[in-house]
């Protein structure tokens, strides 16, 4: 009966996650474990919410948000590479400083705090014809996608492609197993990280824009919520593959979506929050420990 | 840096023109002193090469041609100055004065990369492989082929990769699955992927360093093979060795260098084995001579070993079986060819490896269980055949790097405080004592050179006074004073009574050091000579072919 | 020496400067002027002795979590779980300061810490435990741990240990017995302040005058050559989490007995975080983390309080902050733009 | 360069010096000072109703005043508090619940400054507590949901008598909220169903908008957001399928006229504009508790400007029957901040 309601709500929940997952796989795969992404979804939202307001256009929303992340990325990239950055506490400072800029702008340019709403703020549109939603089960689901879930999900799609079988991919895959050799064969490592750094900015900086625009057209300090740590959960859980990160990300999704159904079956809230951190903690456990026995035999 | 796909010949013009010689070049007697034999050519070659590293000259004087089609051997010690050659050969560094030919044309090179581009490879004994990328992905990397061109976003054409692959596997004679991820392969696969991905960038000189220090014999044979087949295809190959053996097998043409220099070249058809051997220590610096040989060694046995077994972990040698003994001032060395196991055989002493079967004795307690702590409060002293890894923390202090290990116990710590000033001055004395020369004890272990700071290793060692010592390559790196003070400290602590367990790649050395010499080959003692001293040849044929037929 | 000083001393300044720099820009497009914000924080920060007791009360968790991370950092072992410690830490001092008697009095001090000091070495022995026989990446198992002690304090503390008629999830006050004596009253400055003193002092002589702290400087430069002096790795990284354990949970204890007086939400801002950025910016040097602390004490009491006479909004902290942590990872003298070429041998 | 610097830093001080001053200056008209509890400005909820009321008291009685945010303003609340008052402030008001114990202390440290407390009794003759009757108003909200969920002829409603409420975190001061408003649900159907969540966050819209499809999946047709930030979502969610959220603090109807069925508004700002304006009156309510409960209009259901024209008038009457019931003190409505967690509610 709900299974279709379930449906379209775990997939609308999945899709920021599975975006700033994508990204942070990517640039995982080159090396560089990305903390940062939380910062760069928060400013891809403002960014997507200030530009559909002014252009009217959701395409060119997505685009700049996605664009100002990736500089941001790049940015972030070269304090790591060039500047020998420890990630994880650049990252953990670029969360606060973009925290800290945006809240700045909102009250000295927008006189507000928190929340931000734009006059006529376009939101992502259902992309495909409502005939789809007469498909049972799945129908609803289909109806409801916007274009960036659909974006999303191809590139889930493609990613194992492109990274098995073009040059970038290559690249990628090589810089972040051995950079020696990277640069032995003449490659430049530092820029493939950082090109792969700004990917990350990019797919954040869209899974920003999805959460502003998706259906509530404004921004909010806490509209990541976390979920830039759930993406960085998905892509350990998943090895940085790409379609078992997907499916993390939709599990972590479905997660979420069935909070309330776990609450009234007696589950505090907070303990489901939980959940993803714990499942990769085992994970991560589960693995090492099988991959010692492995070694050791 | 260039980008590598540009072709050889836009690149040697384009290299023509950026050419800077820092000092007036003068190729006058450049054909003279390279050519050997005028109806081939030179594919690669060096002309009277010197390069100095602050006060150490590493390079004196080196000639060389490597005409093309032939398999050259380039022989000599550990420090004879091969390593500096090579980087010179490959453009990594710039020769002081001299300089290399390619193709019978002087050239300056800026780099690995400029190298390559003239046609010029260097297996290294690291291979540059991506261990979790597959063979075929690692043979293409850098230079892939592409269905369409779309910069980076191109698909490469996998089918073509593949085909290029097999092609020159084929060529060569060597069977390659390319699929498989790189971690799972054998080492001698590896290395013949090395040298595949070489020959597919347009290589037709390979440089080979030391090749056969990580394969098993087995391997070294399919190795051999596949090089004479590229040697065939007419692929010039220079081959770095100090396996005389080897060269006799393979080579066309040798060359000797021995402190810096070309000592000596011939054809392999007009020498023989003892021949070069001779070269390459002539004139080896003047060793103390060992002690006489009647010595008879009378002390207790300080260290047994019970048919030692250890597996083989990456891309170590495993242990078989091992049995012997060490006397209370005694010397024993243990001779082989690197790769055979000394090291694992040291490691697995000093508790830093596991061992699957048989037992570690130490003053008749059985230590095979034990942690390296327990076996050092026993008396077991570890000098360390990898001095900047694992022998020091060059980072660290002087003083921290001489007191480790000795930190908790008195006088440094009492009553759970360590105290700096006894640590100082236990310092002070312990690098007092063995006369090492440094700036301030504060000042990082990387400020000592490289005598200096192994003698900073035997003044920690030797400080707790140790019953057993075990020294795998002391002298690796030492300049010639250096080695002479070490050998010094050997004797001594052997004289005092101590047992010394010595693993040595210098045959010299174990020679003028043993009172007895033990052989390993492929992980197994395969021979024990009682009286080393003129037993070179003996010892050299164990080594090579594991018995002394 | 003296270029180490120097180099030393540029590693603390720089990432000051350009946060300085950073947050000016700031200003400057806001159309404010830099220099009179700045010494409004200056006099907000140092201007008196209250002031001055206010900055050190903020600086007084920051001590506990710079020590707990320069712990380990110092050893090679990159725990960001500090703050997961600190938290059960801190619930469990809270717990037992108020379900025991209060007719215990003083005794309840070192039950409280001991129990917090216990909890805080356990919670870090599981990841020290899972690094040191498994290899589990400790970057990643002691950052979900935060995500989970957060989960898990924050579940008690509006489940079964909520006190009773409150409007926040709070949990009730700890007796007042418990109440770690105030060092200036009426500031807040509290005897954790102290206690972290000591612990700042305790680490430096762990690290110079005890064979452990010898040992764990060790490993972290080398671990091979550790292996090889006789030093056992495994157990000195589990060392080196229990004591960060140990640390962050007295932490912990000390923020609940002294400042909040009870576990709340909010209870830590995010200390442990903060403290990794004072224990880089220190460079892991006792005198660094005290000063790095002070730093971030400053900023956080002060940024709060400029408030009340200048319409500067808290975010103007946050970039401060923020841009400090960055450059504080940021190794100005190895900047390059291509990595050199011999390093393309190593691995 | 230098002197400048000097000159501007002399500035600076002797600004800050003279704000210090304070008390001689300003006599009466001191300057006010808010502290903005945990969650910050722009919460979308309590913070921000107190601040718009704070600002518009300002405005009207030309005292100055700031508020002031922190990232740890748990644990730094009794310095805040202290420095205002060494500062020269007049008047200072804590939103942040656990400041409640610091200031109790504080008031006695500087009795010429007047402090207010939320949500809590404490005493002192300079602290003005101010408690919020949000339980009587979330009764009244809970009795019209159960009256409207299952009258179909209500466009967007079902026939189950199923409504749910969602709130930011579970906290005794959300679960105060809802408490009363299924006990005002239960007064009208015993056999009513109330789905209660958490979304754990609150300001987390996206979030809030799938929670709330969820519930209506459930058949859960009206919901009441409990929850800041996260209830943007809610009533986006309430437009976006056509079914009915209940707005909280401010009247929220106008987010999506016609699908808010009402909004609970409780007048914090109407609060605390009254407070400042009291102060600048030398009329502050030292001492006293302040309800601002039904009885006060302190909280209250909205005028449902775009939804009365749907609901039939039987409902409101019985609704406001409820209301005076309340008033006179006949009905007692469970207070979960001050009586605890009641049985039906654990």
């Amino acid at each position: 009966m709900q299974v279709e309601q379930i449906l379209v709500s775990t997939l609308i929940l999945t899709t920021p996650i599975l975006l700033a997952a994508i990204g942070g796989l990517v640039n995982r795969q080159a090396g560089i474990v990305n903390i940062g992404l939380e910062a760069k979804m928060l400013s891809g939202a403002f960014v997507a919410v200030i530009v559909s307001s002014a252009t009217q256009s959701w395409f060119i929303a997505c685009l700049a948000a996605a664009l100002s992340s990736a500089v941001i990325g790049w940015m972030f990239s070269l304090t790591i590479t060039r500047a020998h950055a420890n990630m994880i506490v650049a990252g953990l400072g670029l969360n606060i400083l973009v925290a800290g800029v945006l809240g700045f702008i909102l009250s000295w340019v927008y006189k507000t705090s928190g929340t931000l709403r734009q006059p006529d703020v376009v939101l992502l549109p259902d992309v495909l014809p409502e005939f789809f939603e007469k498909i049972p089960v799945i129908g609803p689901a289909l109806s409801s996608l916007d274009p960036l879930t659909i974006f999303a999900w191809i590139t889930v799609f493609c990613l194992p492609f492109v990274l098995t079988n073009t040059r970038i991919g290559l690249w990628i895959r090589a810089t972040g197993n051995a950079p020696h050799v990277t640069r032995a064969v003449g490659l430049r490592s530092l820029a493939i990280q950082d090109a792969s750094t700004a990917f990350a900015g990019f797919f954040a900086g869209l899974a920003g824009a999805h959460l502003a625009l998706a259906s509530l057209g404004l921004f909010n300090e806490g509209l990541t919520a976390g979920r830039g740590f759930i993406a960085l959960a998905a892509f350990y859980f998943g090895r940085d593959r790409p379609i078992q990160t997907a499916m993390a990300c939709l599990l972590f999704g479905f997660l979420d979506n069935t909070q309330i159904r776990l609450q009234t079956a007696g589950f505090p809230p907070k303990l489901i929050g939980m959940t993803p951190y714990l499942m990769v903690l085992l994970a991560l456990i589960f693995t090492s420990v099988r991959a010692q026995r492995k070694a050791r035999l | 840096m260039f980008p590598a796909k540009d072709t050889p010949t836009s690149l040697s013009n384009n290299n023509q023109e950026r050419v800077v010689f820092p000092r007036a070049p003068d190729f006058s007697h450049a054909r003279e002193a390279i050519v050997l034999s005028t109806d081939r050519s030179v594919a690669l070659g060096a002309v009277d090469l010197h390069k100095s590293y602050g006060a150490t000259k590493a390079n004196r004087g080196i000639s060389l041609s490597v005409m093309r089609g032939e398999i050259h051997a380039i022989v000599g010690e550990n420090g004879a100055g091969k390593s500096t050659l090579m980087r010179m050969l490959q453009g990594v560094e710039r020769p002081d004065s001299g300089h290399v030919v390619i193709a019978d044309k002087p050239v300056v090179l800026n780099g690995p990369a400029e190298a390559l581009a003239l046609s010029i490879g260097m297996v290294h004994q690291e291979f540059m492989l991506a261990p979790d990328l597959t063979l075929l992905e690692n043979l293409v990397l850098g230079e892939e082929p592409v269905t369409r061109q779309l910069g980076p976003l191109s698909r490469i054409d996998w089918a073509k990769a593949l085909r290029e692959g097999q092609g020159l596997a084929e060529s060569i004679g060597a069977q390659i699955d390319w699929q498989r991820r790189t971690s799972s392969v054998p080492v001698h696969i590896l290395q013949f992927v090395e040298i595949i991905r070489l020959l597919r960038r347009g290589c037709n000189v390979l440089i080979l360093d030391e090749p056969t220090a990580v394969l098993a014999p087995p391997q070294v044979e399919e190795l051999f093979d596949l090089l004479r087949n590229l040697r065939a295809n007419g692929t010039t190959i220079l081959f770095i060795s100090h396996k005389i053996g080897e060269v006799m097998a393979l080579a066309d043409q040798v060359t000797v260098i021995r402190q810096g220099k070309t000592v000596f070249h011939s054809t392999i058809a007009e020498t023989t084995g003892p021949e070069i051997a001779s070269h390459i220590v002539r004139d080896a610096p003047p060793l103390e001579t060992s002690p006489p040989p009647s010595r008879t060694v009378t002390g207790e046995p300080v260290l047994e070993l019970d048919g030692l077994s250890a597996r083989s972990l990456e891309k170590s040698q495993s242990l078989d079986n091992i049995s012997l003994q060490v006397r209370a001032g005694e010397i024993l060395g243990i001779a082989g060819v690197s790769g055979n196991g000394q090291g694992e055989l040291a490691e697995c002493i000093a508790g830093l490896r596991d061992t699957s079967a048989g037992n570690i004795i130490l003053q008749g307690a059985d230590i095979t269980g034990e942690t390296t702590l327990a076996r050092r409060n026993r008396g077991l002293a570890y000098v360390s055949a990898d001095r900047r890894h694992e022998g020091l923390t060059t980072a660290a202090s002087i003083e921290t790097n001489v007191i480790a290990g000795s930190h908790r116990a008195p006088p440094i710590t009492r009553g759970g405080i360590l105290s700096r000033k006894n640590l100082r001055q236990e310092a002070s004395k312990r690098l007092a004592a063995l006369k090492v020369v440094f700036g301030k004890v504060t000042d990082p272990a990387d400020s000592l050179s490289g005598g200096n700071q192994q003698k900073l290793v035997f003044a920690r060692e030797s400080a707790d006074n140790p019953k057993l010592m075990i020294a795998s390559q002391p002298t690796r790196g030492v300049d010639l004073n250096g080695i002479a003070a070490i050998h010094g400290l050997l004797r001594d602590f052997r004289d005092q009574g101590g047992a010394v367990l010595l693993a040595s790649e210098e045959l010299d050395e174990l020679i003028a050091l043993s009172d007895r010499v033990v052989v390993i080959f492929e992980g197994r003692l395969v021979g024990e000579v009682t009286s080393p001293a003129g037993a070179m040849a003996q010892i050299g044929q164990m080594m090579v072919q594991g018995d002394a037929a | 020496m003296s270029s180490s000083i120097a180099s030393r001393s540029i590693g603390i300044l720089l990432p000051l400067v350009v946060s300085l720099i950073v947050s000016g820009v700031v200003l400057l497009v806001i159309g404010k002027n830099p220099l009179d914000v700045f010494s409004l924080i200056a006099t907000e920060s140092f201007g008196n002795a209250r002031r001055i007791a206010a900055t050190l009360s903020a600086a007084t968790p920051l001590l506990f979590t710079a020590v707990a991370t320069a712990v380990c950092f110092r050893s090679g072992v990159f725990n960001v779980g500090v703050e997961g410690a600190f938290l059960v830490g801190g619930l469990a001092a809270v717990f037992l300061g108020f379900t025991l008697p209060a007719a215990w009095g003083f005794a309840l001090f070192p039950i409280c810490f001991f129990a917090a000091a216990l909890i805080g070495a356990i919670w870090l022995y599981v990841p020290g435990i899972l690094l040191a026989k498994f290899e589990v990446d400790e970057v990643v198992s002691t950052l979900m741990l935060n995500f989970i002690a957060v989960a898990i304090t924050g579940y008690l503390v509006n489940g079964p240990l909520l006190s009773p008629l409150s409007g926040n999830n709070v949990t009730p006050l700890i007796h007042e017995v418990a109440y770690l004596p105030r060092l200036m009253p009426p500031s807040t400055l509290h005897a954790g302040f102290l206690i972290g003193l000591v612990c700042v002092a305790a680490y430096g002589f762990w690290c110079r005058y005890t064979p452990a702290g010898f040992e764990g400087g060790l490993i972290g430069l080398n671990q091979r050559f550790s292996r090889a002096v006789g030093i056992s790795v495994p157990r000195t990284i589990v060392g080196v989490m229990i004591l960060s354990g140990v640390i962050a949970g007295i932490g912990g204890a000390a923020h609940g007995m002294g400042q909040m007086h009870r576990f709340s939400d909010g209870f830590s801002p995010g200390y442990g975080f903060t403290g990794m950025a004072v224990a880089l910016l220190g460079r892991n040097h006792p005198i660094g983390i005290v000063l790095g602390a002070i730093l971030f004490g400053a900023l956080a009491s002060a940024g709060t309080t400029i408030q009340l006479f200048s319409n500067i909004p808290l975010d103007l902290v946050n970039i401060i902050q923020g841009t400090v942590m960055i450059f504080a990872v940021v190794e100005l003298g190895r900047i390059s733009l291509r990595r050199k070429k011999g390093t393309a041998n190593a691995g | 360069m230098m002197t400048n610097m000097t000159r501007r830093i002399l500035q600076v001080t002797t600004a800050c010096t003279s704000l210090m001053a304070g008390s001689a200056l300003w006599a009466d008209e001191r300057p006010a000072a808010m502290i903005i509890a945990q969650g910050g400005l722009g919460d979308g909820s309590w913070n921000d109703t107190a601040n718009a009321g704070f600002q518009s008291g300002l405005e009207k009685t030309g005292v100055e005043g700031r508020t002031i945010e922190s990232a740890d303003v748990a644990a730094q609340g009794e310095e805040i508090m202290r420095r205002a008052a060494d500062g020269g402030f007049g008047l200072v008001i804590s939103l942040e619940w656990i400041h409640g114990e610091p200031m109790e202390m504080l008031a006695k440290d500087y009795p010429d400054t007047n402090w207010v407390i939320m949500n809590q009794t404490r005493t002192g003759d300079n602290i003005a507590s101010v408690v919020f009757g949000e339980h009587e108003g979330s009764f009244l909200a809970g009795a019209l949901a159960a009256q409207v969920t299952t009258d179909t002829s209500i466009e967007g409603i079902n026939a189950d008598a199923t409504i749910g409420v969602i709130g930011g975190f579970k906290a005794p001061g959300i679960d105060k909220f809802i408490v009363g408003y299924i006990q005002g649900a239960k007064a009208v159907n015993p056999d009513i169903e109330v789905k209660v969540a958490y979304a754990d966050s609150f300001g987390d819209p996206a979030k809030g908008l799938q929670m709330a499809n969820a519930m209506f999946d459930e058949g859960a047709d009206i919901v009441y957001q409990v929850a800041g930030g996260t209830g943007i979502g809610i009533i986006e969610a309430a437009k976006a399928r056509g079914h009915y959220a209940i707005g909280v603090d401010s009247d929220q109807d106008g987010m999506a006229p016609g699908n808010v069925l009402t909004s609970m508004v409780k007048r914090v700002d109407v609060a605390v504009d009254e407070i400042v304006t009291g102060y600048a009156a030398d009329n502050f309510p030292g001492g006293e508790v302040i309800q601002f409960g039904l009885a006060e209009n302190g909280v209250a259901l909205s005028e449902m400007t775009h939804t009365k024209d749907k609901v039939p008038a039987a409902y409101i009457e019985r609704v406001t029957a409820y209301k005076a019931q309340i008033i006179a003190g006949e009905l007692d409505v469970w207070d979960v901040s001050s009586q605890g967690y009641p049985d039906f509610f654990k």
